[in-house]
């Protein structure tokens, strides 16, 4: 086994990708939901022992074709890689075995095969863009996995779907072209695409021109991908009109893959190579962060569609990470990494939620909701506990993450508390607009008692409150997503003289 | 001997040249399709035998020189068929002769 | 030479500008993929020219004694790039065909009205 | 002259790229973004990157235009609005050339040789293909083995296009229940196009086949062969009519060679873990490691061509089937 063992960095994006190919073909087409379960299921068991041997043995390396490093392909697995293999797997399995009954209702059925295929392509896509450590293997599987989730949300059973999938792409190409551009032009200066590689050889050219446009060109092309404020403009039509379960799977975790990306390149690559590394962050990306969480939060209150205002919302969250991110110390990333684990917990366990809801309920706008928790007292429950880690209430896992928000951000000493006044304003922002679900779902008079014969699949609710327990678990029990965060911190920012 | 190939060979490549221009300038100036492919053909036929065959002299007996007889075959082959296929493609659109619609004009008043 | 070098840079940067305006600033859906195609040659042309050697001849080892080889890294990626393009346009168009089907229409503001509506 | 040709590419490329962005009449658009890429690929020609030339051509001039005008017979032909925020997108677009030209300024000189793109990590696959794999083509080398995990990458997402193509647009299998009159026909009753298609088809399907083999020898390889076999079937299917072509090469076989590639591709990496050596190593496949990466690079390729050919034609039919 220990021979299968060494080549687990391989196996987590190749699994998932060759069965994908495999799914098409199968004949009865019932079958390609089983085949694309057990081979999430089997990436997120491989997640779950990298993620072992990085705790226990530190990085894992891996040669693809055995070619020595800046001349074949790398695969490099640490702790930040660790866990966001963790949050895309787990996203995958989550949304998979609760989502049959689901996707059955959404998908037709010989059109399936193709969306499972997708699905676990996009699956093997964000993975390894995680692995990678190589800056054009990482554009090369970005390109997958954004091709399959835009095939993904193109299957949403609304018109609507598709304007919206089309802007997502036209922006997702922008910001990947933007990403080869800064990619090309360090390649350029430094003659090498191996990021550890570059790292250590971009020192020399460092304040030329060239590798300060390639810096606006990679972070501008990666926040497009990541919808970090302002240029989040795709996402929420592209949440709204996806099938429920894609949108529970992508909203969990593809645009913080690309966050982890810009996190790698920002830090890894150019930290200690740009003059004023740490005031560029503080100039340029805490205010779109702070603005970012305040205007997703903001819009989220007004919205009216449930889908939409939980997208909204991931606006929001993106901005607390890019916040914490931007603080530039060992906390401040702890923080902002955790709650990339943290927000995954809640927003994938509410979408959970909505789809359960859409089942029952006649659509996803607060309307169609009147009167659901009476109805539905199970996946109300489930929400409401997902909504509160959503809010941060203590002793869930989103007051772990905005408890340690707040307290790096209080390092700063007063000019900290200006951010914590934005963290708080927009907890009570979330307390509101959780708020009005809760309410019509709680208070309101049912339009149309009964209309529903269907009952919601017990996997559903089981996996569903799994979740829910799990945003508990993690927020009473914090040591693994704590851990694992501290540690890409401390790595991240070892860089630092 | 290499002398004389050599002015041979451009003086096609030369002439070759000029056909083109002579069909990319018709292609621009003629007054409706059919005439503009009848320009634009001259380029197609002449154009490409004479600068096909002045590379084949300047390439002397070799894998290229087949290689590019492979070309020229295939270029006398596929033009004058896409050709055909575009003019009758516009025929069947309804793309009507300009000569003939000037004439026919003149013959109403 | 040197005005060469700096006018495929140029070049390179004026045709990725023509791509990007005709992506933002035009409503037909297809136009909008046209610019991306363009948008992405002009990637394509950048990655090239940094892989020229002065004198240089394509990485191909042949009979010919020391010759001097251009670099055949960045040709490999824009291969790759190539095809990473194709298939973006191909699924974009699969969308405007859809949205032209569902919409009538494949102007972004006119399948904004009908969804206002 | 080399320069003077090469700055009267580039001059014309931009005249068409401006040309591209004016013209309203979608057609015209796609025709000249095919003359745009013919440039493109001279261009390259010009800069010793025969491999991607070949490839800019087959694959952005042809497969992309056919794709295109297949598109445009489903939706219009011609723009109806014009564009929006112009100044705006002017502004943006001018200052981001002005940074983009700024950047310039710092760049290694064109063409020379000490510049580290060349003194870096190109050198080693240079100096080790003819050691490791031995064949004469370096791209191929780096493609195949060297960066052989990148081109994994790469037939995926080919695949995903088709899988993404047939998802939206339906696997056009309803085709063969279609009545007898609507039955597309292609050119069947223009003999002049027929018959010399009848000609050039098997040597253009031969052309395809040298170009996949002779890839490790000189320019060439899966995705320009795939290019060139899928260009050879469309053409037979717009001469002889859909049918007759899908009777040739029915959905279902398409798909199977769709998903073969890839797979053909993941099971040589995995022979390589299953052989003792980390995936995608193709030097124990034989005893002689050298003779092993040259049959692990042959096999991929072969798998590079075969998906492209079905990714290509599936959406070929995908876009026709739509049509009726």
């Amino acid at each position: 086994m220990n021979g299968l063992a060494q080549h687990l960095p391989a196996l987590q994006v190749v699994v998932p990708m060759l069965v994908a190919a495999f799914v098409v073909l199968l004949r009865p087409r019932g079958l390609a939901w089983a085949a694309c379960t057990v081979a999430s299921v089997l990436a997120f068991g491989i997640a779950v022992e990298l993620t072992q041997v990085v705790l226990g043995a530190g990085p894992v390396t891996y040669l693809m074709g055995s070619w020595p490093a800046p001349y074949g392909i790398e695969l490099r697995v640490d702790a930040l890689s660790a866990l966001l293999l963790l949050v895309v797997t787990g996203a995958s399995v989550f949304a998979l075995v609760s989502g049959r009954q689901s996707l059955d209702a959404q998908i037709e059925v010989e059109r399936q095969p193709y969306f499972f295929a997708a699905w676990l392509l996009a699956l093997a896509g964000l993975s390894g863009i995680v692995v990678a450590a190589d800056a054009f293997n990482i554009f090369v599987f970005m390109e997958i996995s954004s091709l399959a989730s835009y095939v993904l949300i193109a299957g949403g059973p609304d018109r609507r779907a598709l304007p919206s999938v089309f802007k997502y792409l036209i922006m997702g190409t922008i910001g990947a072209t933007f990403y080869l551009i800064g990619v090309g032009l360090i390649y350029m200066m430094t003659g090498t695409l191996n990021l550890a590689d570059m790292e250590f050889r971009i020192h020399a050219v460092a304040e030329q021109n060239p590798i300060l446009a390639a810096a606006g060109f990679i972070t501008v092309g990666l926040a497009l991908k990541a919808a970090i404020f302002p240029l989040h403009v795709w996402l929420p039509n592209a949440y709204t009109y996806a099938p429920h379960m894609a949108t529970a799977f992508l909203a969990a975790c593809s645009t913080k893959v690309s966050l982890y990306v810009l996190l790698r390149f920002d830090f890894f690559v150019f930290q200690e190579n740009l003059a004023g590394h740490a005031f560029q962050f503080a100039a340029y990306l805490m205010p779109l962060a702070l603005l970012g969480i305040l205007v997703g939060s903001a819009v989220a209150m007004f919205e009216k569609n449930v889908k939409r205002m939980l997208a909204f919302s991931s606006v929001a969250q993106i901005g607390y990470m890019m916040l914490g991110a931007s603080l530039v110390t060992v906390a401040g990333l702890t923080a902002g990494i955790v709650h990339i684990f943290n927000h995954a917990l809640a927003k994938g366990t509410l979408f959970l939620a909505v789809a359960a809801f859409a089942m029952v309920a006649a659509g996803v706008r607060l309307d169609d909701l009147r009167g659901i928790a009476r109805r539905m007292p199970w996946t109300f429950g489930a929400f409401i506990v997902a909504g509160l880690s959503l809010i941060g209430i203590p002793g869930t896992a989103g007051f772990v993450s905005k408890w340690y928000l707040i307290s790096a951000a209080m390092e700063l000493g007063p000019a900290g508390l200006p951010l914590v006044a934005v963290i708080l304003i927009s907890s009570l922002m979330a307390v509101v607009y959780i708020w009005r679900i809760v309410e019509v779902a709680c208070f309101a008079k049912a339009a149309d008692e009964g209309t529903s014969a269907v009952s919601v699949s017990p996997a559903l609710i089981t996996i569903m409150w799994f979740a829910a327990l799990a945003n508990i678990y993690f927020g009473l029990v914090p040591e693994l997503p704590l851990t694992l965060s501290g540690a890409a911190a401390a790595e991240l920012l070892d860089h630092l003289p | 001997m290499a002398t004389v190939l050599d002015i041979l060979s451009w003086v096609l490549l030369t002439l070759g040249g000029v056909s083109v221009l002579i069909g990319g300038i018709g292609a621009l100036r003629m007054p409706d399709l059919y005439t503009r492919m009848h320009a634009a053909s001259v380029t197609d036929s002449m154009g490409a035998i004479l600068v096909l065959t002045g590379i084949m002299l300047q390439a002397g007996w070799s894998l290229v020189t087949i290689k590019l007889i492979a070309i020229l075959l295939f270029l006398l082959l596929t033009s004058p068929t896409s050709s055909n296929a575009l003019a009758s493609a516009a025929l069947l659109a309804g793309t009507r002769p300009f000569a003939e619609t000037q004439q026919d004009r003149e013959d109403v008043t | 030479m040197e005005i060469l070098g700096l006018y495929h840079y140029w070049v390179f940067a004026i045709l990725l500008m023509t791509g990007f305006y005709a992506v933002i600033a035009k409503l037909n859906l297809v136009k909008k993929l046209i610019g991306l195609s363009l948008f992405q040659a002009a990637v394509f042309l950048l990655y090239i020219t940094m892989g020229k050697v002065d004198g240089g001849t394509a990485p191909i080892f042949s009979d010919a004694a020391n010759a001097v080889f251009s670099n055949p890294l960045p040709q490999v990626l824009i291969l790759t790039a190539i095809v990473v393009g194709i298939s973006t346009t191909a699924l974009g168009l699969g969308i405007v065909v859809r949205i032209k089907e569902e919409y009538g229409s494949i102007e972004e503001d006119e399948i904004q009205e009908i969804d206002r509506r | 002259m080399i320069v003077m040709f090469g700055i009267f590419l580039l001059t014309l490329l931009v005249i068409t790229a401006v040309a591209i962005v004016r013209t309203e009449n979608l057609f015209v658009a796609v025709m000249l973004m095919g003359i745009a890429s013919l440039l493109i690929a001279a261009n390259f020609f010009l800069l010793d990157a025969a491999d991607v030339a070949l490839t800019e051509a087959a694959i952005g001039a042809g497969i992309s235009t056919v794709l295109f005008l297949s598109a445009l017979a489903l939706t219009s032909e011609r723009e109806r609005t014009k564009s929006s925020r112009r100044l705006l997108s002017l502004a943006v677009v001018v200052a981001a050339t002005l940074v983009l030209i700024y950047a310039t300024f710092d760049k290694p000189r064109f063409g020379a040789a000490d510049a580290p793109v060349h003194t870096h990590v190109a050198p080693w696959y240079l100096e080790n293909t003819p050691k490791y794999i031995d064949i004469p083509n370096v791209v191929t080398a780096v493609l195949g083995s060297f960066r052989g995990y990148d081109t994994l990458g790469e037939v995926f997402v080919v695949f995903t296009a088709g899988i993404g193509v047939l998802f939206l647009l339906g696997s056009g299998a309803a085709a063969g229940a279609l009545p007898e009159e609507k039955v597309n026909e292609g050119l069947r009753h223009h003999l002049i196009p027929r018959v010399v298609g009848r000609v050039v088809i098997p040597f253009i399907l031969l052309f395809g086949l040298y170009v996949q083999f002779h890839g490790e020898y000189g320019p060439g390889g899966g995705f320009q062969a795939g290019a060139i076999v899928a260009a050879a079937i469309v053409l037979f299917a717009l001469l002889e009519g859909e049918q007759r072509a899908l009777a040739v090469l029915p959905q279902r076989v398409l798909l199977v060679l769709m998903a073969c590639g890839p797979l053909i591709y993941g099971a040589v990496g995995i022979a390589g873990i299953a052989l003792g050596g980390n995936f995608l190593d193709y030097s124990p496949l034989l005893s002689d490691p050298v003779k092993g990466q040259q049959l692990g690079i042959l096999i991929i390729e072969a798998g590079v061509g075969i998906t492209v050919t079905g990714v290509l034609l599936s959406i070929f039919h995908a876009f026709a089937a739509r049509g009726r």
